[in-house]
């Protein structure tokens, strides 16, 4: 049982940190503000989950897995309040997200 | 396993940092800043678990607190801000 | 192995703060010193400093942002690059550098435990707390017990700060201060008036405060104690005023209450400090307050923390409203 | 981890005085509160530095556990006081440049000098 466990929280902690990696790097090279903002939200909800319910499983059934569960539902609720925040403030000041068109892409 | 993810942790907050660094709009930056404190959260997570001190992870609770009141905080000064200066523009 | 993550996280604070010196947008600046505290934060849990790393989360990151950005909106936010001597400092700078890191040899490494700091007075107070105090928190003990008169100091040093924050913000305004009526218009695209933010504070605020409570009383216990549970419940409190205007928060928490707190709280220390003199010890003394010293000891402590949450959050408050108020008559 | 056993050292040197350039070098009274800040975060590092003990732990003591070495808690005081108290003084700071903004219209240091000397 506890081996289920270990390969289990293994493969939720290597997924989520394979997440947060391929997030951060969106954050970086993607070219325009709201595509960034697509990938940093990818780091900030599926990375947490799974990084969080990875240590859960290995923390068991204490006060701190208690703790984590705080911990994640308080970044699921603030996460994307602050994206949308974000991007609303970034839309009302005249950042315009710009569309993918195809004679755009040909060039 | 957890140096895997403590290091994608890290890579990512250096990411993060660039970003913040070059922009190039502020809400590039304010967008990094956002990512760069809840990488913080995770990251104290598993270092308080790296450590064997659960008891610990009071701070990565209060590391998500404080990153939200201030991604809010900027978020509000710059709406502010603007309106602000468009007031003077028309003035 | 974790001191390697210290080692690469020192190295981005580095960079960050060579980032925060060059920019020549204040507003950017301030926001990269956001991530310099928490860098400073994480490096801070990674050396064993579970206490400093909350105090710097909760203050550095947080509130500092928040007075910095009220500072900006009422002044300027971009520099102009003007350096005076640039040359000249930074060869002045580059000397002292090198001097400082030649001393730094002779330095006992990271976490050498012969290091002459660790055997003048420390292990005395990790030997004594479990014996003369009795709470696991070492830190909260030396910082309440040991060196009550520090703590005192600091906290009254806090009180004048805030008075003098109050003296200069509170009175008229200068000359060079346009007032035109930009209120009205800030009410409509302000964060007060989006239904998400407001709906998610106002569920949080809430849970913020009560964490602040359970970080103030059950600093004895873990990493907490007054000064970061204050920050803490002056953060959830500046969250409302930032989703609610801050005239409401005002309305919420008077300034009179919160001149009651900062005043209330540095007399609540010393007030118990009295009490030991009168019950027959030393200033200070928390062991004759009960018949049972240790019991006297926790009691003490409990009380000059809650004294030192109470002055923490009500200057904090206060000069972020003192900051705030600046701005609505601008 | 002997490679890196002065590198702490280093990195508060290197910080102190980016913190110090931009207080001396900088005519911007903000940016200069910020390197004072700055500076203030290096020394907090040097002190938590010398808290650091080899296989220890943060000086909080857990049930059922006694062999466990703790780091230093004189210092942790000192800086968690310290924070604390650079907070206020930084706002101190602060709210006297928003007060020289509205007497003399600018935060740069050389104007402010030479509003001064016009007068």
């Amino acid at each position: 049982m506890a081996l289920v466990i270990d390969i289990l929280s293994w493969i939720l902690l290597t997924v989520g940190g394979a997440f947060i990696f391929i997030g951060g790097l969106g954050a970086l090279r993607l070219p325009n503000f709201y595509t960034r903002m697509h990938a940093a939200s990818l780091t900030d909800s599926m990375g947490s989950i799974l990084i969080l319910l990875g240590i859960m499983l290995q923390a068991g059934w204490s006060l701190a897995a208690f703790k984590l569960l705080a911990i994640l539902v308080f970044l699921l609720l603030t996460g994307p309040t602050a994206s949308y925040a974000l991007a609303n403030s970034a839309l009302l000041s005249g950042l315009k997200p710009e569309y993918f068109r195809p004679d755009n892409a040909e060039k | 396993m957890y140096y895997v993810v403590s290091f994608a942790i890290l890579v990512t907050m250096a990411l993060a940092l660039i970003r913040a660094v070059v922009g190039p709009s502020v809400y590039d930056r304010v967008l990094a800043v956002n990512m760069f404190g809840t990488k913080t959260t995770l990251l104290l997570s598993v270092v308080a678990f790296l450590y064997g001190r659960p008891d610990f992870l009071d701070l990565a609770l209060t590391y998500a607190m404080i990153n939200f009141i201030g991604v809010l905080a900027v978020l509000e000064f710059f709406q502010s801000r603007s309106i602000r200066r468009e007031n003077k523009q028309t003035d | 192995m974790v001191i390697l993550f210290a080692v690469f996280l020192l190295t981005l604070l580095v960079l960050t703060a060579v980032a925060i010196v060059r920019t020549d947008n204040l507003f950017v600046a301030v926001m990269l010193t956001g991530i310099f505290s928490l860098l400073m934060a994480a490096n801070f849990f990674i050396l064993d400093a579970a206490d400093v790393a909350l105090t710097e989360a909760a203050i550095g990151a947080g509130i500092t942002t928040v007075l910095f950005l009220g500072a900006l909106a009422l002044t300027a936010e971009y520099e102009k690059s003007i350096s005076t001597g640039r040359w000249l400092s930074l060869g002045v700078v580059a000397v002292t550098t090198l001097i400082l890191i030649y001393a730094t040899f002779d330095k006992p490494r990271l976490g050498d435990p012969q290091a002459p700091v660790h055997l003048h007075v420390a292990p005395w107070y990790l030997e004594q707390t479990p014996q003369l105090i009795d709470i696991p928190n070492v830190v909260t003990a030396v910082l309440g017990s040991f060196r009550g008169y520090d703590t005192l100091g600091e906290l009254n040093v806090i009180l004048t700060a805030c008075i003098g924050v109050l003296f200069i913000l509170g009175g008229r305004r200068g000359q060079y201060s346009p007032s035109d009526g930009t209120k009205s218009l800030s009410t409509i695209h302000s964060l007060r008036h989006h239904l998400i933010p407001k709906i998610v504070g106002h569920f949080l605020i809430p849970f913020i405060i009560l964490f602040g409570f359970y970080i103030q009383f059950h600093g004895e216990y873990g990493p907490g104690g007054g000064f970061q549970a204050g920050a803490i419940v002056a953060a959830g409190i500046i969250l409302y005023a930032l989703l609610e205007g801050e005239a409401q928060a005002l309305r919420a928490v008077p300034r009179s209450a919160l001149m009651g707190m900062v005043v209330g709280g540095a007399m609540l220390y010393g007030a118990v400090g009295i009490a030991g003199i009168a019950l027959g010890g030393n200033f200070l003394d928390y062991s004759v307050l009960t018949d049972n010293p240790v019991a006297g000891q926790q009691i003490g402590i409990l009380i000059i923390e809650l004294g030192v949450g109470l002055t923490v959050c009500g200057a904090l408050l206060l000069i972020f409203h003192a900051f705030a108020a600046r701005e609505e008559t601008d | 981890m002997e490679l890196f056993g002065l590198y702490n050292y280093w990195v508060f040197t290197v910080v102190l005085m980016i913190g110090f350039y931009a207080v001396i070098a900088k005519g911007n009274l903000i940016k200069k509160l910020i390197g004072l800040s700055i500076f203030q975060s290096a020394v907090f590092l040097l002190y938590i530095t010398m808290d650091k003990v080899d296989g220890g732990t943060a000086p909080i003591v857990q049930k059922g556990v006694t062999d466990q070495v703790f780091s230093n808690p004189l210092p942790q005081v000192l800086i968690l006081t310290a924070i604390v108290v650079g907070i206020s003084t930084t706002a101190l700071g602060l709210a006297i440049v928003v007060r020289i903004k509205e007497a003399y219209g600018t935060i740069e240091e050389q104007e402010v000098q030479s509003l001064d000397r016009d007068q």
